[in-house]
């Protein structure tokens, strides 16, 4: 079938900032992502797990975006503003995406 | 000594004692969990059925004037305890100002699950508290959050805290669910409690006992993982730091005047830190404070000191000061 | 006058004031959320409790004549209501065929949390509907996805219905789950009701006041979030169809010869639009029709319409036309 | 015949018709389940439940002579059984040595909610079995484990079980919660059981109905996706193991002197299968064993046989032989 | 280590078609794939969030699935009749794994 | 923006061997992964979902690790020596990632 090329950008981050994070990407006109829950985890500021947790003051999310190559600079620039200072990881993928109309 | 009795009365609680099995088995790695969304579930059950009651006991017992002092005393409370507690971090401990405002502001803030505990204790010794205290544990949520900022402000640290912030903590989940079902029960009074006390007063303390359970999981976990973080100076401040606060708050408990029950109420939320609202906000306005250190005060030290030791000692002060 | 006072005695219930607090909190974009999974845990708790309660009431009371004839009335209710509801959207709205006939869909099904609350306000009453009515909710949950896919094909479009779709909106879990129930309670009777009312008939209230505050919340973000879709023509559908609907419910309760209650609950049954069935249901079968436009309708004008004005005025027009 | 009375008194009840209701729903392909969160919730529950009820009875009646010798009873029991399972699946089935181990250890340990069951049974018919047994049933939970490992190593296969897997099965979150709320319950007593009575006694066959369900659900399901896997003389197995099992429980029950539902629960212990510390342990110790196999013969045929035939057999068997 | 080409395709799509496009991939002889829950999302049919969803009629899931490149275009065509018509975002990055034999 | 060579390793796993592999993981100095949730799946062990499910038993979880290129084998070497006997499947696919000096 017919695809098209794409980056798949997957940004884990914690969840206080998630809201922060879409609604920049929608700013930036970033409008296709989709959210997935993260059960723990292990970096540099240690190893946390979900289950039980009281807050989710230390949850994290998956943040999956595809988008066209040549929107991928906007959208690193602006995740990483919200992302900088803060706990999380940002990765990126080539992928091919099918109804490319749609990214 | 009657305190003393209290003390080991209230150890044995099944209360205090679900909340010790969850610490011990966190702290043998077992793999016992509670999941997310039941905790969740049974934190907003707990702020849902302390406001409704909260709310029905105002309408029952009728405004006393003394309502609007508390709130204000509440708030200013909030807004002065983190400066006190910034002072006694940056001496007793080696945090730096970023990491000592961040401290600082769960202490100015409130624990409503400690909250919660001391209302069974007092209720347990036939004392009724105010109703209206619900109201003042929601107010005293936010307002240590801007002391800690502009502590960090003014010592030139930047913080990422933006306008969409403070509308944040405002509408924090927490608050909303207290406040909202705070109205409710006072709209709905005697009438509406009759209706619904079989879910929010009969299962109450049963409700309780499970959530004591998770957090002694979560607290024993956090002190487990973070063993190496906190030194002396530090646990000797999640300590000395709600008896300070109790203090105080028992003056102004005198002050205006507060039933034997309410003074202990606000000694409580004077002692008590917050690990709900606030650190969600310290990992959005404060991101490079750490968490391993105020979750842990918070949660592993100050929590289960007040739940065991303080709750029992603020509960007896004040039946003396009141002479109650 | 009867219905006001009604009215203004239903508004002020924790049940209403905790949905309206759901609602202000998601429009002033509090934070606050149940969790998925406690917000399904609670609809089954509310489907077992009711299904069963139902059953018990048929044993107890034996199944009187009209069960059967009232099985038929709601079935054929299911069918024939949606092509009503088609027509008025058509002359009152812009939406298309395949729009129209999803919305109408909805409101021929029926929302069972409506039903739910319905019953409540009967009981606070005095007024104890026929227990088989839990038995004609489940079967007027199905039929009128058929009509609208019909309505669909008639005029040309393609639905993309499969065979199994159709068992699967019959073996749907809050259906099976409700028949169920239904069927445990009239087999074990009083004797079983006895064992577990203190879990199905006591916390009740209190369950449904979470609920309908997670209600308020789901409602109150899908109003946020499209408020765009819907033009004053839908909204007035959505507010005409529910009282078009329950005069048919009322019309036919009568002519069964059914309780004040029994008819109460048969018109808020057509009053009523589902919110979990038919949707599930749409997105399979007509996946074009837009959901931000049948789940804000039925969440966000029926509901809270029947819930507020709806219920208390089907009970008093009951009431006064059975002359009970 | 007695017993034949109370196998249908024991079948009418909402418990088991909320099993049968699941079971059906899952074979049926509805798509009605409980989520994975509100199902540990529940049994988050009954655990405590069941164990603080036990500590507190053994509060109140005191530590009779015979619990040590019961302890000591039920651990040799999860020892032995598992032998006696593996020398006849090898005879009975087809399965290899790794399978046949790995169900020898679902027998040899047990069932909670099984024990949960008839201990409502029990009480049903006004019996009050020793506290203690609460004790033995968490006892008996890991070492039959060993046994099967032995069985494994000794036939020349190999084992991936760490030291840490000992520790992991000795401190899992079923036991730890059953041990703990029975220790809390021994020590609050009657006044900590009065504290929160209306939440772990009054709802608790309620909630103990829902769980079942989700019971139902997933044995269904099991049954319907590994249909092939298990042969007639696997069912066989399923259904006679119990009964031998409980003969010795019987036996062992007798020896001891427990009173007539001590004796019961004994049996019910032997007869019953794990289907959760086992099977976890078995993904880790013998990975190549088959969960198809062993999750469907102890949750979609001993469970439903010892619910519905074993429970009210093992009671009046129990009742016959000690006079009682 | 040795690993073997294999491609990954990544499926977003509404919970109710969950059922449908796992019975048609196992049709297809895919009978390897994961599902992964999905939190919420933003796309051309605007935001949603599972959190509080009283149906799960606008939930999704993700269903990831590893398969040999020369099987793509198979799944492919039998994955995109699913979601044609629907709502949900297809795409596919090149991966490596472990014993092939089982792909 | 500037982004580096990574490789982003993806282990599903039986849930009750996830501790295992995290403290392999550990052992082997790879101190960043993220653990996601798994609805169901299906393969060659037959096809299994999480919801209602009494025991976690047969549950699975997702373990995503981005890694340096030049330490890949050794993270293969030891996540395999914990899954080669059980369930569960590994890939690996080429990724970016910002803030190199953090893996
Ligand atoms: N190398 C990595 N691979 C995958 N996830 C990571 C990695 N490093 C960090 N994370 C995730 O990001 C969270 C915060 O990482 P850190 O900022 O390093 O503490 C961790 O809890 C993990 O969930
Ligand atoms: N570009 C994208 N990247 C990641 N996920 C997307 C993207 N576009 C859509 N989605 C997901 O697919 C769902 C439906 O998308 P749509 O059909 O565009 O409304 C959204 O809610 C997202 O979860
Ligand atoms: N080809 C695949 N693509 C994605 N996930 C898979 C694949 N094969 C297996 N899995 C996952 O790994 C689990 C165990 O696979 P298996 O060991 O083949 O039974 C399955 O339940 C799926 O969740
Ligand atoms: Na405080
Ligand atoms: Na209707
Ligand atoms: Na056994």
């Amino acid at each position: 079938m017919e695809t098209h090329q794409a980056k798949r950008v997957e940004i884990i981050i914690e969840a206080p900032l998630e809201r922060r994070l879409t609604e920049t990407l929608v700013k930036e006109g970033v409008t296709g992502f989709t959210v997935l829950p993260v059960l723990g985890g292990s970096g540099r500021s240690g190893q946390w797990s979900r289950d039980g947790q009281v807050s989710l003051a230390s949850g994290m999310v998956a943040v999956v975006c595809l988008i066209r190559p040549d929107r991928l600079d906007a959208l690193l620039e602006s995740a990483f503003a919200v992302v900088e200072r803060h706990i999380g990881v940002v990765s990126i993928t080539d992928a091919e995406v099918l109804r490319a109309e749609r990214f | 000594m009657d305190t003393l009795a209290l003390a080991i009365n209230n150890l044995i609680s099944p209360i205090i004692l679900s909340f010790v099995l969850g610490l011990c088995a966190a702290l043998a790695r077992s793999d016992l969990t509670i999941p997310e969304a039941v905790a969740k579930g049974m934190s907003i059950y707990l702020l849902f059925a302390i406001g409704f009651k909260g709310g029905a006991g105002v309408a029952a017992h009728g405004v006393d004037g003394t309502l609007i002092a508390t709130i204000f005393a509440g708030i200013i409370l909030s807004f002065a305890l983190p400066f006190i507690a910034f002072a006694l971090l940056r001496v007793m401990t080696p945090f730096d100002t970023i990491n000592s405002a961040a401290v600082a502001a769960h202490y100015g803030s409130i624990s409503i699950v400690t909250f919660v505990a001391a209302t069974s204790v007092l209720e347990g010794q036939g004392l009724d508290p105010e109703g209206y205290m619900v109201a003042v544990a929601a107010v005293m949520e936010a307002p240590a959050i801007l002391s800690a900022l502009w502590l960090v402000s003014r010592s030139g640290g930047t913080t990422t805290a933006s306008s969409g912030l403070y509308r944040e903590i405002m509408l924090n989940g927490s608050i909303v669910l207290l406040v909202g079902s705070f109205l409710i029960g006072m709209i709905t009074g005697e009438k509406g409690l009759n209706q619904i006390a079989p879910f929010i007063i009969a299962p109450f303390q049963g409700v309780l006992c499970l959530f004591l359970l998770d957090m002694g999981l979560v607290a024993g976990r956090g002190l487990r993982e973070t063993r190496g973080d906190l030194g002396l100076g530090a646990i000797g401040f999640g300590i000395l730091m709600p008896l300070i606060g109790s203090i105080i708050g028992l003056a102004a408990g005198l002050l205006i005047g507060l039933s034997s029950g309410g003074v202990a109420l606000l000694m409580t939320l004077s002692a008590s830190a917050s690990y709900i609202a606030v650190p969600a906000a310290m990992r959005v306005a404060l991101p490079e404070a750490r968490p391993s250190i105020y979750l842990t005060l918070s949660l592993g030290v100050t929590f289960p000191f007040n739940l065991t030791i303080g709750i029992p000692l603020y509960a007896s002060l004040a039946a003396t000061f009141t002479g109650g």
